[in-house]
């Protein structure tokens, strides 16, 4: 589904990305942590290209980002972005901020972008905010929202970048919970995140990340299971995290 | 002080004073909608990242920003050979050479100062919204037009209306190319009736009254805006 | 720029102004001897004074003006706001005439203040409600954090103002303020309104000595353009001088 | 040819008048577009004559309010077709405009206050002049500065109106001026008895309607109207309606009837530059 | 040490806080927790008189806030105070900090507030930065300095808003660290945090509060040991943000 080749990535002459790779299955799900600054949402944003690459390829859907003839706005409609910030548009009402894209982008008319729109916005159990403004709703309720407008589009695959650490502790829960169901239920996801209960629970595999390389790259229960296993600076990430 | 405001009948505040402000606030609203439109197009040139469109943009902005409007207003007249109404707009702007040339120059002028607000207001939207947009599948276009601009937009519209003000007041430059606005009706009292003094104390309190609640209502306007937010 | 050029311009402006010949090096050296070169200089300088004049007002007052709209204290917010609309509100060469000619009617010792002091002050005044509008929104754009910083650790109100707070907001309010001292170089114009013998007095009378008015406005207009520009220029350095390490656009965060 | 006036106002059925807002009794504005004077009326008869002359049925006359900065470039590049405000014929000018004959000859005066006790320029040594910026007076008292070995302190005010609010507030103890104009600011005053013209003449200067240069056959046309006028001693009559009648808006007299220069302008016409007066 | 004594608080017609008392006694850590928006920030800043009470009495050391003749910068440099922000000046170098107000309010000369200030910075383990300025350290450096900014004031006690939730995950260790040492020489502590584990570890009583009120205010082991003599509100509140 999401190929990662050998994919390098420079900030003028300082190097953010280095010789990434990884490939990620239909259905899979897939947990990306790191220490920060050491290039997880550089690397979640080249995979819709929202982050130029310099060198390597990523194909999605088998569809190289790289190549000339590659529609980008079209294959990012196809994978679903979910922010740190939430990144909802405050001048829309909630409704709006889940049909712009459906009617703007997908071509779709605005009474099918409001049914599918609502559909989504009900499963994450936020139907009776329809007409709110993003900045009348709590960050938690936010970021689910994002997570609805993400899943109008169809997409065949979800991104999340830290999509709860800006979060109150007490709401965490419920953008995590939404999130967990996503993934029980066969969607494809790259989530970079520190909640490592998360990981333990859903994820298939965990990435992590150091000065801009993929460090790790293993099932799960290595990861949790074999510290041993690890290198030195996974393992010293991994108990300054749980630690408290 | 013996003041002698006699001069101001019915006839002065109808054919002076309504006439001027009549021009003055044509003027303000030919120049604040031609500025912005023009001083958008600027701001998204100042954006770019391709030098052939930002150092123009970067260039003119400035220039218009370091020479006096009064300097501006002369030279716009002057160059404009007459020919150019007859182009623009017939006969209607042949006979309205002096106000045309003030819309035009205006309107070039204002949009230096525009840009530079809108530029700012753009620049106050999180990059995070335009990598939303994107990430939604929108082109670049659609995400300036659709996502950025009207927060842009929303987030300086006091700056945007407190230029105007500004503005408002600057249209008594056109004294120079001998059109008459607001303040050339108190002038008119003060070179052709004698009345200096008093000519200055009426314009002082009109141009008060009407900028000051101009400057009230935006106020308004950004409490407003500071709740929807 | 052809000879041509270079002669026409020769012509204009090393012509004694009595007498109309071109005077040899261009500028008049016997005692009451003056050239419109000399003239043009000379207006030159009370440009540059009214606009020194008049940042240095603006700066001063817009900056008190600008802080005290921003204490908790009612009465110096309510007198701030006031001095601000008062001081915006009304076109500067109105504020120019009635300093001029209607406030020395009151406090006779203005009549014997020199034109470029008024000009300059007057400037200074209305600048000042601008700069006083900036300065209120750059300290307001620091985080109530700070304020609540500087407060902790035991420093008094005008204490944090000094320490914590304009250290901070000058610095963010650089870039508009260069703007209005560039604004205030222009506006410098209007001073001709009450008497300053400045450049755009003497363009005007240079013009309709010489019937030269395009040739004389385009000179006048580049030096306008210089003297702003320079203003740009050390505003520039000072922002980078100041700049801290660290904190993009020189301060705030 | 751009500078064939007289087919352009053909072609056109229109003219367009450069006249000023405020040129005292000359020309001057009564708001709403409308303007008036002794210039602006000469200039009206001058092109009712052209239009009889092009055989035009009907001929519109726009007004364009010029200043001493514009008028002559706005002549040059034909946005104004016949300047009627109160342009000095002089050399330099003639470089690029032409002048009709001199329809009136202005005196440079000084203007004080009546109890000032000043009766002559010589008087005025150390004392506060004003004069207007814009104005051939400052070179006029410049010169006779030098001339003298005289030492004014010169404040030059923005316009006329400003000039004499320089003199009345006592910032400066005289305004020199062209006398029309003196005559035009006293009698608008609130106490005209305080104010009187005094001294000798400072400088004569003919005043004249200006249009393109080369044009001579527009300058026949307008030059032989104004003769007209002047032989059948209309002129005088205008002369008289706006110099010593009283006049808008304010409806007071300037009383200042024509002087030995005008009239002897009127008796030979003439186009000569105000240097050719100088030579006298 | 520190007695609220029926504090209640309104902004505008809204009231913030209702009726609280708490004592703290010298030595004592308390730490207060509860639903985002519920007062906590509010409350902890009307100890320092940071923020105005418009009923019942505040007093520290036995001295009112509230008094007339009483000085309140004096009595602010005795208590030290730290932000979720960290809110360095960042004019100021890392040293200038922490002597700024030693200076200008306690009237201390310059070289001895700089060895004061340069020992507090040692002992948060941080001397090799003292010539940086803020921007150029991470965010739990930039807390670390803030804790010994307030430090090298001598105060009686030290009042804590969030101090790590705006840090990263990684970066949370360090800061507490610091903080349980404090607590473990006896300074008394006022601490707003959901880190449970700190609270577990160090504190002594922990206040929970909702909507402007406290709500509980009992022993940890209470707190944390018999969730069935807890309040609803309380109860739900743990399980949120122990659950992930
Ligand atoms: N626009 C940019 N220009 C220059 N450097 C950048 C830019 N964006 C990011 N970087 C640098 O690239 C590196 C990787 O950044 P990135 O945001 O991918 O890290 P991260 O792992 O997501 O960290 P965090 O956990 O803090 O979000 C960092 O050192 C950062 O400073
Ligand atoms: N300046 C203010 N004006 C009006 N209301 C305010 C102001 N500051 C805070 N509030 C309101 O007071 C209430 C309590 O705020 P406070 O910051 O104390 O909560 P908190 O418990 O610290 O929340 P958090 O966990 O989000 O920091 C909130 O509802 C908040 O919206
Ligand atoms: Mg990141
Ligand atoms: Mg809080």
């Amino acid at each position: 589904m999401i190929e990662i080749d050998n994919v390098s990535k420079w900030y003028g002459s300082f190097q953010v990305l280095t010789d990434c790779s990884t490939t990620i299955q239909q259905g899979e799900v897939v947990v990306v942590c790191g220490p920060s600054g050491s290039g997880k949402s550089t690397l979640i944003k080249t995979v819709n290209a929202l982050e130029p690459i310099q060198q390597g390829d990523i194909r999605v859907a088998g569809q190289s980002i790289t190549a000339k003839g590659t529609n980008l706005p079209q294959l990012r409609a196809k994978v679903g972005m979910v922010f740190q910030n939430f990144e909802l548009f405050p001048h829309l009402s909630v409704t709006e901020n889940l049909t712009l894209a459906q009617t703007n982008v997908l071509g779709r008319n605005p009474t099918d972008a409001t049914a599918r729109g609502l559909k989504m916005l009900d499963r994450v159990g936020l139907l009776a905010h329809k007409d709110k403004f993003p900045g009348q709703l709590s960050g938690g309720q936010q970021q689910r929202v994002a997570i609805a407008r993400a899943l109008s589009m169809d997409p065949i695959a979800m991104l999340f970048d830290e999509p709860t650490s800006a979060l109150d502790p007490e709401m965490v829960g419920e953008v995590l919970d939404v999130m967990v169901q996503l993934a029980q239920e066969g969607m494809t996801m790259m989530c970079v995140t520190h909640e490592m209960g998360f990981a333990r629970k859903v994820s298939h595999r965990v990435i992590f990340m150091d000065a801009g390389r993929i460090v790790e790259d293993c099932p799960k229960d290595d990861f949790f299971g074999r510290p041993d296993a690890r290198s030195p600076r996974a393992r010293e990430f991994l108990s300054k995290i749980l630690a408290h | 002080m013996n003041l002698d405001f006699g001069f101001v009948t019915a006839e002065y505040l109808t054919v002076f004073v309504l006439k001027g402000l009549g021009f003055s606030l044509l003027l303000t609203l030919v120049a604040m909608v031609g500025g912005i439109a023009l001083g958008t197009v600027l701001a998204l040139m100042r954006l770019s990242k391709q030098p052939v469109l930002s150092w123009p943009a970067a260039g003119y902005v400035n220039l218009m920003r370091s020479v006096p409007l009064v300097m501006v207003i002369l030279w716009f007249f002057l160059l404009l050979p007459s020919g150019v109404y007859q182009q623009i707009g017939g006969q209607w702007a042949d006979d309205n050479k002096v106000a045309i040339s003030a819309f035009i120059t205006f309107t070039c002028f204002e949009a230096a100062y525009y840009s530079e607000i809108i530029r700012a207001g753009i620049q106050s939207v999180p990059q995070g919204q335009s990598q939303a947009g994107a990430a939604l599948g929108m082109r670049p276009s659609q995400t300036m037009r659709l996502v950025v601009l009207p927060q842009a937009f929303r987030n300086m519209l006091p700056v945007l209306l407190t230029q105007t003000i500004i503005l408002f007041q600057d249209t008594s430059l056109v004294y120079a190319i001998g059109a008459s606005d607001l303040l050339h009706a108190f002038d008119y009292a003060r070179t052709n009736l004698g009345r200096s003094i008093e000519g200055n104390l009426l314009a002082a309190a009109v141009y008060f009254a009407i900028c000051f609640s101009l400057s009230l209502a935006v106020r308004q306007l950004q409490k407003r805006i500071q709740v929807i937010r | 720029m052809s000879a041509d050029w270079w002669q026409s311009q020769r012509e204009l402006w090393c012509k004694d102004t009595v007498e109309l010949t071109v005077i040899e090096g261009c500028m008049g050296k016997a005692p009451g001897v003056q050239t419109y070169l000399d003239m043009l200089l000379s207006a030159w300088g009370w440009t540059v004074a009214v606009a020194g004049i008049g940042m240095a007002v603006a700066l001063v007052v817009g900056s008190l003006v600008g802080v005290a709209r921003t204490t908790p204290m009612r009465g110096l917010v309510l007198l701030g706001d006031a001095w601000t609309e008062l001081f915006r509100n009304v076109p500067l060469i109105v504020q120019l005439f009635l300093w001029f000619f209607v406030v020395p009617e009151f406090v006779p010792l203005l009549k014997q203040a020199p034109s470029v002091a008024l000009a300059g002050v007057g400037l200074g005044f209305f600048t000042s409600a601008r700069i006083s509008e900036q300065v209120r929104a750059g300290i307001q754009s620091i985080p109530k954090g700070q304020w609540h910083a500087g407060l902790a650790i035991g420093l008094s109100l005008p204490q944090t103002y000094r320490h914590v707070l304009l250290p901070v907001a000058f610095r963010v309010v650089i870039p508009p303020l260069t703007s209005e001292c560039m604004n205030v170089v222009k506006n410098s114009a209007v001073a001709f309104a009450v008497s300053v013998a400045e450049l755009t007095l003497i363009a005007k009378q240079v013009g309709e000595e010489t019937s030269q008015h395009t040739a004389v406005y385009a000179v006048v207009t580049l030096l306008y353009f210089v003297t702003a520009f320079s203003v740009y220029l050390l505003a520039s350095g000072i922002a980078k001088a100041v700049q801290v390490p660290g904190v993009a656009g020189g301060g705030g965060r | 040819n751009t500078s064939d006036t007289l087919k352009k106002i053909k072609d056109s059925g229109a003219v367009t008048m450069g006249v000023r807002e405020s040129s005292g009794a000359l020309s001057f504005t009564l708001g709403d577009g409308k303007f008036a004077g002794y210039h602006v009326e000469v200039c009206d008869k001058v092109l009712r004559v052209v239009q009889k002359q092009l055989g035009l049925t009907q001929l519109t006359v726009r007004y364009q309010p010029v200043t001493s900065q514009n008028r002559i470039p706005l002549v040059q590049n034909g946005n104004v077709d016949i300047e009627c405000g109160s342009t000095t014929n002089n050399a330099t000018r003639q470089k690029d405009v032409a002048f009709a004959v001199t329809t009136f000859v202005e005196e440079v005066r000084i203007a004080v206050k009546a109890n000032s006790g000043i009766t002559s320029i010589n008087q005025l040594n150390g004392k506060t002049v004003a004069t207007t910026t814009g104005t051939t007076s400052v070179q006029t008292l410049r010169r006779h500065e030098r001339a003298n070995g005289v030492d004014f302190k010169e404040i030059l005010g923005k316009d006329h109106a400003d000039s004499f609010l320089l003199l009345e507030s006592g910032r400066a103890d005289a305004f020199v001026m062209d006398s029309q104009i003196l005559a035009g600011a006293i009698a608008k005053s609130k106490k005209p008895s305080d104010f009187k013209i005094v001294g000798e003449t400072l400088s004569v200067e003919p005043i004249a309607i200006v249009f393109r240069k080369d044009d001579p056959a527009f300058k026949k046309a307008v030059d032989d109207a104004i003769v007209g006028l002047m032989k059948s001693g209309e002129l005088a009559k205008m002369y008289d309606k706006w110099f010593v009648q009283p006049i808008p808006p304010t409806q007071t007299s300037l009383n200042l009837p024509a002087s030995v220069a005008t009239k002897a302008a009127w008796a030979s016409p003439n186009d000569k530059p105000m240097e050719d007066y100088a030579k006298k």
